[in-house]
Protein backbone atom coordinates (compact mmCIF):
# COMPACT_ATOMS: atom_id res chain seq x y z
CA UNK A 1 0.00 0.00 0.00
CA UNK A 2 1.64 3.20 -1.31
CA UNK A 3 2.38 5.95 1.64
CA UNK A 4 -0.47 8.63 0.65
CA UNK A 5 -3.74 5.37 0.71
CA UNK A 6 -5.59 3.52 3.34
CA UNK A 7 -7.72 0.85 2.35
CA UNK A 8 -9.52 -1.20 5.13
CA UNK A 9 -12.65 -4.00 5.08
CA UNK A 10 -13.28 -4.84 8.96
CA UNK A 11 -15.40 -6.06 10.94
CA UNK A 12 -14.60 -3.82 14.23
CA UNK A 13 -16.39 -0.54 14.42
CA UNK A 14 -14.99 2.84 12.06
CA UNK A 15 -13.37 5.73 13.35
CA UNK A 16 -13.42 8.58 12.37
CA UNK A 17 -10.36 10.15 14.15
CA UNK A 18 -8.07 7.10 12.56
CA UNK A 19 -9.40 8.42 8.77
CA UNK A 20 -8.70 11.77 9.97
CA UNK A 21 -5.59 11.42 11.39
CA UNK A 22 -3.96 9.47 8.12
CA UNK A 23 -5.02 11.82 5.87
CA UNK A 24 -4.10 15.44 7.67
CA UNK A 25 -0.62 16.51 6.81
CA UNK A 26 1.29 20.61 7.16
CA UNK A 27 1.04 20.85 3.28
CA UNK A 28 -3.07 20.22 3.49
CA UNK A 29 -5.96 23.19 3.75
CA UNK A 30 -8.60 21.39 3.68
CA UNK A 31 -10.16 17.39 4.36
CA UNK A 32 -13.37 16.56 3.29
CA UNK A 33 -14.96 13.43 4.96
CA UNK A 34 -17.72 11.72 3.66
CA UNK A 35 -19.50 9.75 7.04
CA UNK A 36 -22.26 6.71 5.51
CA UNK A 37 -24.48 6.20 8.69
CA UNK A 38 -27.33 3.43 9.04
CA UNK A 39 -30.21 4.92 8.60
CA UNK A 40 -33.62 4.11 10.29
CA UNK A 41 -35.68 3.86 7.53
CA UNK A 42 -36.00 2.40 4.00
CA UNK A 43 -38.67 3.62 1.80
CA UNK A 44 -40.84 4.24 4.67
CA UNK A 45 -40.37 0.94 6.76
CA UNK A 46 -38.31 0.37 9.93
CA UNK A 47 -35.26 -1.08 9.39
CA UNK A 48 -34.09 -2.80 12.41
CA UNK A 49 -30.44 -3.62 11.46
CA UNK A 50 -27.68 -4.06 9.11
CA UNK A 51 -25.76 -6.95 7.42
CA UNK A 52 -22.84 -6.24 5.26
CA UNK A 53 -20.83 -9.24 3.74
CA UNK A 54 -17.84 -8.44 1.50
CA UNK A 55 -15.73 -10.61 -1.25
CA UNK A 56 -12.63 -9.35 0.59
CA UNK A 57 -9.85 -9.46 -1.21
CA UNK A 58 -11.33 -8.69 -4.37
CA UNK A 59 -13.56 -5.44 -2.20
CA UNK A 60 -9.86 -4.12 -1.02
CA UNK A 61 -8.50 -4.21 -4.61
CA UNK A 62 -11.44 -2.21 -5.91
CA UNK A 63 -11.11 0.13 -2.88
CA UNK A 64 -7.70 0.62 -3.72
CA UNK A 65 -8.30 1.25 -7.15
CA UNK A 66 -11.20 3.80 -6.69
CA UNK A 67 -8.24 5.69 -4.38
CA UNK A 68 -5.79 5.21 -6.74
CA UNK A 69 -8.18 6.75 -9.74
CA UNK A 70 -8.81 9.83 -7.30
CA UNK A 71 -5.08 10.47 -6.73
CA UNK A 72 -4.54 10.46 -10.20
CA UNK A 73 -7.93 12.80 -11.40
CA UNK A 74 -7.62 15.24 -8.47
CA UNK A 75 -4.91 17.26 -7.05
CA UNK A 76 -5.36 15.39 -3.13
CA UNK A 77 -2.61 14.55 -0.71
CA UNK A 78 -3.82 11.84 1.10
CA UNK A 79 -7.00 9.41 0.90
CA UNK A 80 -8.94 6.62 3.37
CA UNK A 81 -11.56 4.25 2.62
CA UNK A 82 -12.50 2.22 5.44
CA UNK A 83 -15.10 -0.06 5.24
CA UNK A 84 -17.16 -1.60 8.10
CA UNK A 85 -18.77 -5.60 7.22
CA UNK A 86 -21.08 -7.45 9.77
CA UNK A 87 -23.77 -6.35 11.60
CA UNK A 88 -24.42 -2.93 11.98
CA UNK A 89 -27.35 -1.16 13.83
CA UNK A 90 -29.02 2.53 13.63
CA UNK A 91 -26.16 5.15 13.53
CA UNK A 92 -23.08 2.73 13.17
CA UNK A 93 -21.25 3.56 10.05
CA UNK A 94 -21.02 1.60 7.52
CA UNK A 95 -18.17 3.24 5.16
CA UNK A 96 -15.49 6.24 5.65
CA UNK A 97 -13.94 8.29 3.24
CA UNK A 98 -10.98 11.41 4.04
CA UNK A 99 -9.38 13.31 1.69
CA UNK A 100 -6.95 16.04 2.29
CA UNK A 101 -5.46 18.47 -0.64
CA UNK A 102 -3.79 21.77 -0.93
CA UNK A 103 -7.31 23.96 -1.65
CA UNK A 104 -10.48 22.25 -0.77
CA UNK A 105 -12.30 22.32 -4.14
CA UNK A 106 -10.44 19.16 -4.89
CA UNK A 107 -10.83 17.51 -1.40
CA UNK A 108 -15.06 17.57 -1.79
CA UNK A 109 -14.71 16.57 -5.93
CA UNK A 110 -12.50 13.31 -4.88
CA UNK A 111 -14.35 12.74 -1.58
CA UNK A 112 -17.13 12.09 -3.83
CA UNK A 113 -16.02 10.39 -6.33
CA UNK A 114 -14.60 7.99 -4.17
CA UNK A 115 -18.38 7.62 -2.32
CA UNK A 116 -20.14 7.06 -6.04
CA UNK A 117 -17.34 4.78 -7.08
CA UNK A 118 -17.41 2.55 -4.38
CA UNK A 119 -20.97 2.31 -4.35
CA UNK A 120 -20.85 1.22 -7.89
CA UNK A 121 -18.06 -1.18 -8.29
CA UNK A 122 -16.85 -2.29 -4.75
CA UNK A 123 -18.19 -5.92 -3.89
CA UNK A 124 -20.01 -5.98 -0.73
CA UNK A 125 -23.53 -6.38 -0.04
CA UNK A 126 -25.94 -4.98 2.32
CA UNK A 127 -28.96 -6.74 3.92
CA UNK A 128 -31.88 -5.38 5.61
CA UNK A 129 -33.71 -6.16 8.53
CA UNK A 130 -37.03 -5.33 8.87
CA UNK A 131 -39.68 -6.48 11.55
CA UNK A 132 -41.48 -8.50 8.74
CA UNK A 133 -38.24 -10.15 7.18
CA UNK A 134 -35.06 -9.26 5.38
CA UNK A 135 -34.57 -7.82 1.58
CA UNK A 136 -30.82 -7.70 0.02
CA UNK A 137 -30.96 -4.15 -1.01
CA UNK A 138 -30.44 -3.62 -5.18
CA UNK A 139 -31.30 -7.08 -5.64
CA UNK A 140 -34.74 -8.09 -7.89
CA UNK A 141 -35.08 -11.25 -9.29
CA UNK B 1 -11.75 -28.16 -16.83
CA UNK B 2 -12.11 -27.31 -13.23
CA UNK B 3 -13.02 -23.79 -11.62
CA UNK B 4 -14.49 -22.82 -8.38
CA UNK B 5 -17.63 -20.65 -8.37
CA UNK B 6 -18.23 -18.17 -5.79
CA UNK B 7 -21.63 -16.75 -4.47
CA UNK B 8 -22.05 -13.85 -2.69
CA UNK B 9 -25.06 -12.09 -1.34
CA UNK B 10 -28.38 -12.95 -2.66
CA UNK B 11 -26.71 -15.35 -5.18
CA UNK B 12 -25.22 -17.14 -1.93
CA UNK B 13 -28.88 -17.13 -0.27
CA UNK B 14 -30.67 -19.08 -3.56
CA UNK B 15 -27.61 -21.39 -4.49
CA UNK B 16 -27.85 -22.14 -0.49
CA UNK B 17 -23.65 -22.12 -1.21
CA UNK B 18 -20.88 -19.74 -0.73
CA UNK B 19 -18.37 -21.89 -3.18
CA UNK B 20 -19.48 -24.68 -5.65
CA UNK B 21 -16.35 -26.54 -7.32
CA UNK B 22 -17.69 -27.10 -10.85
CA UNK B 23 -16.26 -29.44 -13.89
CA UNK B 24 -16.73 -27.77 -17.32
CA UNK B 25 -16.90 -29.83 -20.28
CA UNK B 26 -15.45 -27.10 -22.82
CA UNK B 27 -13.90 -23.89 -22.51
CA UNK B 28 -16.64 -20.78 -22.17
CA UNK B 29 -16.62 -17.09 -22.50
CA UNK B 30 -18.28 -15.25 -19.81
CA UNK B 31 -21.39 -14.89 -21.11
CA UNK B 32 -21.53 -18.79 -22.07
CA UNK B 33 -21.07 -19.79 -18.70
CA UNK B 34 -23.88 -17.02 -17.27
CA UNK B 35 -26.13 -18.94 -19.75
CA UNK B 36 -24.92 -22.38 -18.43
CA UNK B 37 -25.39 -21.42 -14.91
CA UNK B 38 -29.06 -19.85 -15.03
CA UNK B 39 -29.90 -22.94 -17.13
CA UNK B 40 -28.28 -25.91 -14.72
CA UNK B 41 -28.79 -24.81 -11.49
CA UNK B 42 -32.93 -24.12 -11.08
CA UNK B 43 -32.05 -22.86 -7.52
CA UNK B 44 -31.46 -19.30 -9.58
CA UNK B 45 -35.01 -19.33 -10.12
CA UNK B 46 -33.70 -17.39 -13.30
CA UNK B 47 -32.31 -14.74 -11.70
CA UNK B 48 -29.53 -13.20 -14.16
CA UNK B 49 -29.18 -10.05 -12.59
CA UNK B 50 -25.25 -10.47 -12.00
CA UNK B 51 -21.79 -9.85 -13.50
CA UNK B 52 -18.85 -11.92 -13.12
CA UNK B 53 -15.26 -11.72 -11.87
CA UNK B 54 -12.31 -13.78 -12.34
CA UNK B 55 -9.32 -14.09 -9.92
CA UNK B 56 -10.96 -11.33 -7.93
CA UNK B 57 -11.22 -8.99 -11.23
CA UNK B 58 -14.56 -7.71 -12.81
CA UNK B 59 -14.68 -9.61 -16.20
CA UNK B 60 -16.43 -8.53 -19.35
CA UNK B 61 -18.72 -10.90 -21.45
CA UNK B 62 -16.48 -12.02 -24.23
CA UNK B 63 -13.38 -13.17 -21.54
CA UNK B 64 -12.90 -16.95 -21.92
CA UNK B 65 -12.65 -18.99 -18.44
CA UNK B 66 -9.31 -21.11 -17.67
CA UNK B 67 -8.46 -24.25 -15.95
CA UNK B 68 -8.51 -23.22 -11.94
CA UNK B 69 -10.00 -19.85 -11.99
CA UNK B 70 -11.85 -18.34 -9.18
CA UNK B 71 -15.13 -17.10 -10.59
CA UNK B 72 -17.54 -15.08 -8.60
CA UNK B 73 -20.73 -14.56 -9.04
CA UNK B 74 -21.57 -10.78 -8.31
CA UNK B 75 -25.15 -9.46 -7.88
CA UNK B 76 -25.66 -5.88 -7.64
CA UNK B 77 -23.32 -4.49 -5.07
CA UNK B 78 -24.92 -2.29 -2.35
CA UNK B 79 -21.73 -1.34 -0.04
CA UNK B 80 -21.34 2.39 1.38
CA UNK C 1 -30.12 28.55 18.28
CA UNK C 2 -33.00 25.90 16.90
CA UNK C 3 -32.39 22.34 17.47
CA UNK C 4 -30.49 21.40 13.95
CA UNK C 5 -27.73 24.37 14.17
CA UNK C 6 -24.69 24.36 15.96
CA UNK C 7 -22.82 28.01 15.58
CA UNK C 8 -19.67 28.30 17.96
CA UNK C 9 -16.91 31.11 17.65
CA UNK C 10 -14.23 29.60 19.85
CA UNK C 11 -10.19 30.40 21.24
CA UNK C 12 -10.59 26.46 22.28
CA UNK C 13 -9.14 23.58 19.82
CA UNK C 14 -12.28 22.65 17.89
CA UNK C 15 -13.01 18.86 17.88
CA UNK C 16 -14.18 17.29 14.88
CA UNK C 17 -16.07 14.62 17.33
CA UNK C 18 -18.44 17.55 18.68
CA UNK C 19 -19.34 18.55 15.27
CA UNK C 20 -20.39 14.81 14.16
CA UNK C 21 -22.10 14.32 17.56
CA UNK C 22 -24.23 17.20 16.93
CA UNK C 23 -25.11 16.55 13.30
CA UNK C 24 -25.77 12.15 13.06
CA UNK C 25 -29.15 11.52 13.42
CA UNK C 26 -31.20 8.26 13.17
CA UNK C 27 -32.95 9.17 10.16
CA UNK C 28 -29.33 10.48 8.04
CA UNK C 29 -27.58 8.18 5.74
CA UNK C 30 -25.15 10.66 5.23
CA UNK C 31 -22.82 13.03 7.08
CA UNK C 32 -20.13 15.58 4.97
CA UNK C 33 -17.58 17.13 6.90
CA UNK C 34 -15.10 19.89 5.80
CA UNK C 35 -12.24 20.77 8.27
CA UNK C 36 -10.14 23.43 6.98
CA UNK C 37 -6.27 23.25 8.38
CA UNK C 38 -3.12 25.33 8.68
CA UNK C 39 -1.16 24.49 5.51
CA UNK C 40 2.58 24.87 5.98
CA UNK C 41 3.34 27.65 2.78
CA UNK C 42 1.02 30.55 1.12
CA UNK C 43 2.76 31.00 -2.31
CA UNK C 44 5.78 29.28 -1.88
CA UNK C 45 6.68 30.70 1.97
CA UNK C 46 6.88 28.84 4.64
CA UNK C 47 3.82 29.86 7.06
CA UNK C 48 5.36 29.60 11.10
CA UNK C 49 1.81 30.24 12.30
CA UNK C 50 -1.82 32.29 12.01
CA UNK C 51 -3.26 34.32 13.74
CA UNK C 52 -7.18 34.38 13.58
CA UNK C 53 -9.69 37.37 14.93
CA UNK C 54 -13.18 37.78 14.41
CA UNK C 55 -16.17 40.66 14.94
CA UNK C 56 -17.50 37.96 17.30
CA UNK C 57 -21.18 38.89 17.49
CA UNK C 58 -21.55 39.95 13.57
CA UNK C 59 -19.89 36.59 13.03
CA UNK C 60 -22.05 34.63 14.83
CA UNK C 61 -25.17 36.14 13.05
CA UNK C 62 -23.16 35.52 9.37
CA UNK C 63 -22.97 32.17 10.30
CA UNK C 64 -25.89 31.31 12.07
CA UNK C 65 -27.58 32.71 8.24
CA UNK C 66 -25.38 30.49 6.00
CA UNK C 67 -26.55 27.52 8.55
CA UNK C 68 -30.13 28.59 7.97
CA UNK C 69 -30.19 29.17 4.08
CA UNK C 70 -28.16 26.10 4.12
CA UNK C 71 -31.28 24.00 5.56
CA UNK C 72 -33.81 25.77 3.18
CA UNK C 73 -31.88 25.36 -0.20
CA UNK C 74 -31.03 21.70 0.48
CA UNK C 75 -32.68 18.71 2.12
CA UNK C 76 -30.51 18.18 5.55
CA UNK C 77 -31.47 17.54 8.78
CA UNK C 78 -28.61 19.28 10.80
CA UNK C 79 -25.88 21.22 10.14
CA UNK C 80 -22.68 22.36 12.77
CA UNK C 81 -19.99 25.53 11.80
CA UNK C 82 -17.30 25.78 14.33
CA UNK C 83 -14.39 28.45 14.00
CA UNK C 84 -11.68 29.09 15.75
CA UNK C 85 -10.16 32.33 16.82
CA UNK C 86 -6.94 33.41 18.43
CA UNK C 87 -2.96 31.40 17.32
CA UNK C 88 -3.06 28.72 15.42
CA UNK C 89 -0.38 26.19 14.43
CA UNK C 90 0.30 24.01 11.36
CA UNK C 91 -1.67 21.53 11.24
CA UNK C 92 -4.78 23.12 13.79
CA UNK C 93 -8.21 23.52 12.63
CA UNK C 94 -9.31 26.96 11.95
CA UNK C 95 -13.20 25.22 10.88
CA UNK C 96 -15.37 22.61 11.22
CA UNK C 97 -18.50 22.34 9.02
CA UNK C 98 -20.52 18.70 9.19
CA UNK C 99 -23.90 18.56 7.30
CA UNK C 100 -25.86 15.37 7.95
CA UNK C 101 -29.02 14.23 5.28
CA UNK C 102 -31.24 11.24 4.43
CA UNK C 103 -29.09 11.57 1.13
CA UNK C 104 -25.44 11.91 0.66
CA UNK C 105 -25.75 14.43 -2.75
CA UNK C 106 -27.77 17.16 -0.03
CA UNK C 107 -24.73 16.52 2.68
CA UNK C 108 -21.89 17.20 0.39
CA UNK C 109 -23.99 20.49 -1.80
CA UNK C 110 -24.65 21.73 1.55
CA UNK C 111 -21.53 21.53 3.10
CA UNK C 112 -19.46 23.22 -0.10
CA UNK C 113 -21.77 25.88 0.03
CA UNK C 114 -21.42 27.03 3.49
CA UNK C 115 -17.71 26.76 3.32
CA UNK C 116 -17.89 28.86 0.44
CA UNK C 117 -20.28 31.65 1.60
CA UNK C 118 -18.61 31.50 5.04
CA UNK C 119 -15.07 32.58 3.27
CA UNK C 120 -17.11 35.26 1.36
CA UNK C 121 -18.92 36.48 4.07
CA UNK C 122 -18.24 35.65 7.91
CA UNK C 123 -16.02 38.67 9.24
CA UNK C 124 -13.01 36.73 10.63
CA UNK C 125 -9.57 37.84 9.69
CA UNK C 126 -6.06 35.68 9.08
CA UNK C 127 -2.82 37.18 9.68
CA UNK C 128 -0.11 35.22 8.73
CA UNK C 129 3.63 35.13 10.06
CA UNK C 130 6.09 34.53 8.25
CA UNK C 131 9.76 34.65 8.93
CA UNK C 132 10.34 37.71 7.20
CA UNK C 133 6.81 39.40 8.68
CA UNK C 134 3.19 38.91 9.20
CA UNK C 135 0.40 39.94 6.36
CA UNK C 136 -2.94 39.89 6.32
CA UNK C 137 -4.55 37.53 3.84
CA UNK C 138 -7.09 39.59 1.49
CA UNK C 139 -6.14 42.93 2.30
CA UNK C 140 -3.84 44.38 -0.12
CA UNK C 141 -3.87 48.21 0.12
CA UNK D 1 -24.73 62.83 15.60
CA UNK D 2 -22.66 60.10 17.42
CA UNK D 3 -21.32 57.05 16.20
CA UNK D 4 -19.43 53.98 17.03
CA UNK D 5 -16.70 53.14 14.49
CA UNK D 6 -15.12 49.76 14.87
CA UNK D 7 -12.57 48.63 13.17
CA UNK D 8 -11.01 44.98 12.42
CA UNK D 9 -8.45 43.33 10.41
CA UNK D 10 -5.69 45.12 8.22
CA UNK D 11 -7.79 48.24 9.62
CA UNK D 12 -7.38 47.98 13.30
CA UNK D 13 -3.57 48.16 12.43
CA UNK D 14 -4.13 50.82 10.06
CA UNK D 15 -5.74 53.01 12.35
CA UNK D 16 -4.10 51.95 15.26
CA UNK D 17 -7.38 51.37 17.37
CA UNK D 18 -10.26 48.51 17.37
CA UNK D 19 -12.80 50.90 18.15
CA UNK D 20 -13.20 55.16 17.69
CA UNK D 21 -16.10 57.39 18.88
CA UNK D 22 -17.19 59.77 16.50
CA UNK D 23 -19.57 63.05 16.04
CA UNK D 24 -20.44 63.99 12.58
CA UNK D 25 -22.16 66.88 11.92
CA UNK D 26 -25.18 65.70 9.56
CA UNK D 27 -26.56 62.46 8.38
CA UNK D 28 -24.35 60.48 6.06
CA UNK D 29 -24.98 57.60 4.07
CA UNK D 30 -22.93 54.70 3.90
CA UNK D 31 -20.98 55.47 0.93
CA UNK D 32 -20.55 59.10 1.91
CA UNK D 33 -19.16 57.81 5.36
CA UNK D 34 -16.96 55.71 3.16
CA UNK D 35 -15.23 58.92 1.59
CA UNK D 36 -15.01 60.89 5.27
CA UNK D 37 -13.55 58.36 6.81
CA UNK D 38 -10.85 58.05 3.60
CA UNK D 39 -10.54 61.77 3.69
CA UNK D 40 -9.86 62.43 7.53
CA UNK D 41 -7.93 60.01 8.31
CA UNK D 42 -4.54 60.22 7.00
CA UNK D 43 -3.77 56.79 8.50
CA UNK D 44 -6.05 54.64 6.55
CA UNK D 45 -3.18 55.89 3.56
CA UNK D 46 -5.62 55.60 1.06
CA UNK D 47 -7.03 52.36 2.31
CA UNK D 48 -10.51 51.81 0.58
CA UNK D 49 -11.19 48.76 0.11
CA UNK D 50 -13.76 47.66 2.96
CA UNK D 51 -17.02 47.04 3.27
CA UNK D 52 -19.50 48.76 6.49
CA UNK D 53 -21.72 46.85 8.28
CA UNK D 54 -24.39 48.64 10.86
CA UNK D 55 -25.18 47.07 13.93
CA UNK D 56 -23.25 43.76 13.34
CA UNK D 57 -25.48 43.70 9.39
CA UNK D 58 -23.57 44.43 5.99
CA UNK D 59 -24.89 47.58 5.08
CA UNK D 60 -25.47 49.09 1.25
CA UNK D 61 -24.15 52.17 -0.03
CA UNK D 62 -27.48 54.22 0.21
CA UNK D 63 -28.44 52.89 3.92
CA UNK D 64 -27.79 56.07 6.29
CA UNK D 65 -26.49 55.92 9.27
CA UNK D 66 -27.97 57.27 12.35
CA UNK D 67 -27.87 58.60 16.23
CA UNK D 68 -25.94 55.83 18.56
CA UNK D 69 -25.37 53.36 15.42
CA UNK D 70 -22.10 51.37 16.23
CA UNK D 71 -20.63 50.96 12.40
CA UNK D 72 -17.92 48.22 11.67
CA UNK D 73 -14.87 48.24 9.03
CA UNK D 74 -15.18 44.87 7.81
CA UNK D 75 -12.12 44.59 5.18
CA UNK D 76 -12.36 41.55 2.93
CA UNK D 77 -12.64 38.62 5.01
CA UNK D 78 -10.26 35.58 4.98
CA UNK D 79 -11.69 32.82 7.65
CA UNK D 80 -12.19 29.35 7.13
Amino acid sequence: MSDNISIKVTSCPLKLEDCYAFVEDPSCGGISVFVGTVRNQTKGKDVKRLDFSAYEPMAIKEMKKIAEESLAKFEISKIAIHHAIGKLSIKDIPVIIAVSSAHRKDAFRACEYAIDTLKETVPIWKKEHFESGEVWVNSHP
Amino acid sequence: MNITVLAFGILSDLLENDSIQLTLEKQMSVSDFKQYLIKNFSKLNGYSNFSIAINEAYASDDILLNENDVVALIPPVSGG
